[in-house]
């Protein structure tokens, strides 16, 4: 047929077709910064808001703004799986697990240094995105979620069975780290820490994303075989992004454990990988602001409801439905081409 | 203004005007309730809010607190997650509560014992009972659940008292049940007996002809069951039905009147661990029919308890005479043995229970009853 | 017991675990099919049909007793009652959806399931409901073999329900109209299928069957809560998917099997009943790996 | 008569047979922000078979997907009988009579040939008719009797055009959409196929034919429309299009 016409869309409703969307009032508010110049601007004002708030505001708003920079790490995460390479995962608690349970077991049981257990921690998680990413390249989107989630509940379930990862009670007393004499402790220093893992994950997304590794996602991710026909190794590349969404989620792991120094198989539920992959999808898979701020609004909206008690999260619940539908590709979509 | 500011600045608002709102001197008496409310655990963290109020709402009917201050409780909701759970410690903490009451599942329950403890805040633990918590304890906090240990060794010899010679011990994977039934396992082979089937369900699996199988295959004389009524009742349901003649007992997370509702006539003669609560000391009756009257169920496996733990940090703030953290924490430390709903408390240096006082119960004309052998 | 009647009798619970699961993954297996969803709010809708069911028995067993026979009315009830609820939610979360990316839609789901199960807790209080009926504990035994009455007649009834479901969907047009629609929806509006109508029909039926499970559940276990909803509902999606997810005959395969996993797989030699799960989880992991689209689906190019 | 039209707007003309039995005016649509037509006005009249010609992307199957309701019409008519058809839903329209038989035939993969004749006759409630119409299209088609139990996906592409074609007869319709029935065919099956067309259109069926074999479309069409970049630029009585090759050269470029 008429080769070069644009795609029939097949699966959508036959009202959609032939409307065209205005741009997003915060796609324009972001263009507004396009100058590196202006760029540059925001992102110090962001960051010396991000300096400032623990001196201006609660301990509460510390905490959860902690919590919400560690999800920044994992969404930022899981978006390379899921964003860059259009790979589902359901089990991405499993990578933030394996980061924190290597750093629990290697410093509170073997006495290692916090610092020198990071390597490890971060060999593991690679190496458990090498397994759960083997079997699951030939799949479909899918099977593909079924595979990532039944990975996630195999290494929930190992947590939760073995000795060495304390049972069902899991590891306590994970001794806080110190950094060149400064002992990080209060809850204003794992504060800080987060803002820097919070900073590196932004930055390393973007390098990524503006990288060939990036590019070669993005070819995976719109026509696989059109990007093995251009020479793009399929298998390597999507192997790549496992790996990589495995070492944010590990680095998210490795810092929550010396946090709560205390940790168990309940903070690494499917429940959890539900949460980030929500957080991703609803702020808009592979914007980074966007999944930023789908990670604010899965910490910060259940929190901000709290006065509601019972009923907290049936409306963040209800919130949620209303957000996808009046935005279904998340509040700040990619751009499409 | 870019969205994100917006949420940050929103926030910093939000909780700047928390805490602005925070407690004039002469205010209500605000009390923490930390217990998961939502989650697959809302069913235990709401019976425990219900018994912690309806213990507020007596204090506050005999002319509350200080000279007549009232007590307001505001709910800390941890949905049984250690990440959700230090968020409403922080929360709770900043909104410059007198003392938090509550505390369900040990592995949320560890990582608020410091931000409690940084804050100075008492904190009485009603139901994790994790000895994990015990070292964790910065000195704040006092636990009225006892632990483990106790209730393995008054199962010990009542399964010895039965002349039972193998058990099946079965637990639901979370860290109470796992704990009580890893401990119970080492007592029991401890003293020379066999552990016939050391098993374990998911939470919310409703069959378990498979498991009750492999007990009855396993040879089993008796079945522990560790962990809570709900899949508890089941379980029992299932071991009759499938004809096991056995002695079943269930831990202190199974004594609940809600057990016959699921079990039915299956629970007749089942055996349960408790401390001596509810039926048996008048004020408990008056509880458990208030409890009946108000939230239009039976008191849960912890809602004497968390009565109990609102009570007790009543009394503290009565003794110290102020809201002062340190002189309530004090005051809690040195209770002294008084009897409350669930029996006399007082602490070890550890700020554990000190008294062990498990007693036997019996399902006997769908209710418990006091066991002597 | 011999390891033979051990064997039978792990075999008989297995089918019983797996009807259940069967039922619920045909609702899965069936939505996913009309429009590639994986309805994650699916389990809830169990969770709901045994509420529902639990609310028509305390209806009609002052007439017709709380046996068999008011349960299976109850269980008419609870079907159309969740089947309705089934078809609102279709039109009202996901119809608008079917233009947006097909995690969004994912997504969607997942907020309809907490919003069910929210409900659920704030209307019940978090309670576990006792579902009392009248039925006995009675059974057959064949040597070690037990087989309870309620056993055969809920394995009977998932039978029915499901050869019933297999005939409406390969004989009469209507059917044949819905798997028309999981292949081509433009091919069928063309042909004059209303194709917003079978996506309602679906969802009816799909949550008309959850309900009956859910329903058979309460009864058989006796209690229900707020929860229940989440774990079969994983295990039905995982049965779905290794029957070949979108094939119908292939959900009520993956459902026994699956229930046939758990049953033995609960009494594996030298590991305990823990590690249960892992191995059913292996298993499904080994099928995929060796079958991409699972036991019977068809291999088919799909996009997120 | 040969016109060559420049104003999208101008009114078919020309003294045709019958009534008109499908109208279109003025028609608009998109894919997204693209304009596939920008406005197409066409008329088919009763027991005609009328062809629209024209080359790769210049909005032929868009057109008869406007009419039967797969694209929106963003602006502009379509009429059946008189009636306005450009806001219903497709299966709607296809209950009105109006049977689009798509390019690429678009067998039911998985269904049986009969069960993708009978899904044809959806719309029609009386079974004593659908079988009725079974038989009429396997004694027009006898190969799809012999293969009435096969999977109707497994068939060879001229089989296909024809289970095609015989599921929008199951529809007893007033009104066929043929698209392109001739791509991919041996030249054998298309003097077949368009010998079926011509005996469809003689038993009473009014036919719209996109054809991007110009002559092929000619021989068989009473009428013409010749469409460029989503606009008509030439319409007129089939035979006397087939006279000019310079017309058909210039504005269709292909010859056989």
């Amino acid at each position: 047929m008429d080769k070069h016409s644009p795609p029939t869309p097949t699966d959508v409703d036959e009202h959609d077709a032939g409307r065209a969307k205005p741009r997003h009032p915060l796609q324009k508010l972001y263009a507004a910064f396009e100058s590196p110049g202006r760029r540059r601007a925001l992102h110090l004002t962001i960051l010396a808001i991000l300096i400032v708030t623990p001196w201006i505001s609660s301990q509460y708003t510390t905490v959860i703004l902690t919590n919400a920079l560690l999800y920044v790490v994992l969404c930022l995460g899981l978006n390379v799986v899921v964003g860059y390479a259009g790979l589902l995962d359901l089990g991405y608690a499993a990578f933030f697990a394996v980061g924190a349970y290597t750093v629990g077991i290697l410093t509170q049981q073997f006495g290692v240094n916090f610092w020198a257990a990071i390597p490890f921690a971060l060999m593991a998680a690679a190496l458990a995105g090498v397994i759960i990413g083997g079997p699951t390249l030939r799949l479909r989107s899918d099977y593909l979620a079924i595979v990532t989630l039944g990975f996630g509940e195999i290494v929930r379930f190992t947590a939760r069975n073995l000795e060495i990862t304390g049972g069902a009670s899991g590891l306590s007393h994970i001794p806080e780290p110190s950094l060149f004499g400064w002992h990080i402790d209060s809850s204003i220093d794992f504060y800080y820490v987060f803002v820097v893992l919070a900073v590196l994950a932004y930055i390393a997304s973007q390098r990524l994303f503006d990288s060939r590794l990036g590019r070669a996602w993005l070819y995976v991710r719109h026509d696989e075989d059109a990007a093995e026909a251009m020479g793009i190794n399929r298998v390597a590349t999507k192997l790549a992004a496992y790996v990589t969404g495995a070492i944010f989620g590990a680095i998210g792991g490795i810092f929550f454990s010396v946090n709560l120094g205390a940790i168990s198989p309940e903070s690494f539920s499917f429940q959890q990988s539900v949460l980030i992959l929500l957080a991703v999808v609803l702020g808009g898979m592979g914007k980074i602001p966007g999944v930023i701020l789908g990670a604010f609004i899965v910490v910060l909206g259940p929190e901000l409801l709290r006065d509601f008690g019972t009923l907290r999260l049936l409306i963040f619940a209800v919130l949620l439905l209303l957000i996808m539908l009046f935005r279904p590709s998340g509040i700040w979509p990619e751009k499409r081409s | 203004m870019n969205k994100f500011l917006k949420l940050v600045t929103a926030t910093t608002v939000l909780s700047l005007a928390a805490g602005s709102m925070a407690m004039a001197q002469e205010g209500p008496i605000v009390i923490g309730v930390q217990a998961p409310t939502t989650g697959s655990e809302a069913t235990y963290g709401k019976d425990m809010f219900n018994a912690i109020s309806l213990a507020a709402d007596e204090i506050n009917a005999d002319g509350g607190l200080l000279d007549g201050r009232q007590i307001e409780l505001i709910s800390g909701d941890t949905a049984c997650d250690p990440q959700q759970s230090v968020n409403a410690a922080s929360r709770l903490a900043s909104q410059e509560v007198v003392g938090v009451v509550g505390g369900y599942c040990s592995g949320a329950t560890q990582p608020t014992l410091k931000t409690y403890g940084d804050a100075n805040i008492p904190f009485v633990i009603v139901a994790a009972n994790s000895t994990q918590l015990i070292p964790a304890n910065p000195g704040n906090a006092v636990m009225i659940n006892s632990t483990g240990d106790d209730q393995a060794k008054t199962a010990l010899d009542f399964f010895e008292g039965k002349g039972i010679e193998k058990l099946a011990i079965v637990n639901q994977g979370d860290a109470y049940s796992q704990d009580l039934a890893n401990l119970t396992r080492d007592a029991w082979t401890g003293a020379g007996h066999t552990v016939s089937a050391f098993e374990y369900v998911n939470k919310g699996e409703q069959d378990f002809s498979a498991l009750v199988n492999k007990i009855r295959g396993s040879g089993a004389e008796a079945v522990f069951w560790t962990a809570y009524y709900a899949d508890g009742g089941l379980l029992i349901r299932q071991l009759r039905q499938r004809g096991f003649q056995g002695t079943i007992a269930v831990g202190d997370g199974s004594n609940s009147p809600e057990l016959f509702n699921i079990a039915g006539k299956a629970a007749e003669g089942v055996f349960a661990f408790s401390n001596p609560t509810a039926d048996f000391l008048p004020a408990a009756k008056q509880f458990a029919s208030d409890y009946q009257s108000k939230f239009g169920n039976a008191p849960g496996p912890y809602a004497p308890l968390a009565y109990d733990g609102m009570q007790l940090m009543a009394w503290a703030i009565d003794k110290a005479g102020s809201t002062d953290g340190d002189a309530i924490i004090k005051a809690l430390n040195s209770a002294d043995g008084q009897e409350w709903l669930a029996g006399p408390i007082s602490f070890t240096p550890q700020h554990t229970l000190a008294r062990s006082n498990f007693v036997v119960l019996e399902g006997q004309g769908g209710k418990w009853t006091r066991y002597e052998k | 017991m011999t390891w033979y009647d051990s064997f039978l009798q792990q075999l008989v619970d297995g089918l019983v675990l797996g009807s259940f699961y069967a039922l619920v993954a045909l609702g899965y297996t069936m939505v996913f099919g009309v429009i590639k969803l994986l309805n994650f709010a699916h389990g809830d809708l169990y969770m709901t049909g045994a509420f529902a069911g639990f609310g028509g028995l305390s209806l009609v067993s002052g007439f017709l007793g709380a046996g068999w026979l008011g349960i299976f009315v109850a269980m008419l009830l609870a079907m159309l009652a969740v089947g309705c609820l089934g078809v609102v939610i279709e039109r009202v979360a996901y119809h608008p959806m079917l233009g947006a990316p097909r995690l969004s839609i994912l997504i969607t789901a997942l907020a309809v399931s907490l919003v069910l199960q929210n409900a659920a807790l704030a209307l019940t209080g978090g309670q576990y409901t006792a579902f009392s009926t009248d039925l006995g504990f009675g059974g057959i035994s064949l040597g070690n073999l037990f087989l309870s009455y309620n056993q055969i007649v809920l394995v009977a009834a998932a039978a029915v329900l499901m050869i019933a479901l297999e005939l409406f969907v390969s004989k009469t047009l209507y059917g044949r109209a819905m798997r028309a629609v999981s292949i081509d929806k433009d091919m069928c509006r063309m042909m004059g299928i209303n194709v917003s109508a079978v996506i309602a029909v679906t969802f009816f039926i799909g949550s008309g069957l959850a309900a009956a499970a859910g329903t058979m559940a309460g009864a058989y276990y006796g209690s229900i809560w707020y929860f229940m909803g989440f774990l079969i509902g994983l295990k039905a999606f995982t049965a779905a998917v290794i029957g070949g997810i979108g094939s119908i005959t292939g959900a009520m395969l993956g459902g026994l099997i699956l229930g046939l996993l758990e049953s033995f797989g609960t009494h594996i030699p030298f590991i305990g009943s823990e590690w249960k799960d892992v191995f059913t989880f292996s298993i499904l992991i080994l099928v995929l790996v060796f079958k991409p689209t699972g036991l019977l689906g068809k291999s088919e190019v799909e996009r997120m | 008569m040969i016109q060559t039209i420049d104003q999208t707007d101008a009114p078919a003309v020309g003294s045709r047979p019958g009534k008109v039995r499908l109208g279109i005016r003025d028609v608009e649509a998109f894919y997204g922000q693209i304009q596939a037509l920008r406005g197409v006005s066409l008329d088919v009249h009763e027991g005609e078979i009328v062809t629209l010609l024209g080359s790769n992307g210049a909005g032929k199957s868009t057109t008869l997907k406007t009419i039967s309701g797969l694209v929106r019409v963003q602006r502009g008519e379509v009429q059946l009988e008189g009636e306005s058809i450009a806001r219903l839903a497709a299966h709607e329209i296809a209950r009105r009579g109006v049977v689009h038989v798509p390019e690429g035939r678009r067998i039911l993969r998985g269904l049986t040939v009969k069960e993708n004749l009978e899904l044809g006759a959806f719309t029609v409630k009386d079974s004593g008719l659908r079988r009725q119409r079974l038989d009429e299209v396997y004694a027009l088609f006898p190969i799809l009797h012999e293969r009435r139990h096969q999977d109707g996906s497994l068939l060879s592409g001229g089989q296909q055009q024809m289970l095609a074609m015989g599921r929008a007869l199951m529809h007893g319709p007033s009104v066929m959409l043929l698209d392109e029935p001739s791509m991919g065919l041996a030249p054998k099956l298309v003097t077949d196929i368009m010998r079926i067309i011509k005996r469809l259109n003689e038993a009473g069926t009014t036919i719209l034919l996109v054809e991007q074999n110009a002559r092929l479309g000619l021989r068989l069409a009473h009428y013409a429309y010749v469409i460029e970049n989503g606009e008509i630029r030439m319409q007129g009585a089939a035979a006397e299009l087939r006279q000019d090759e310079s017309i058909v050269k210039a504005y269709l470029g292909v010859g056989e």
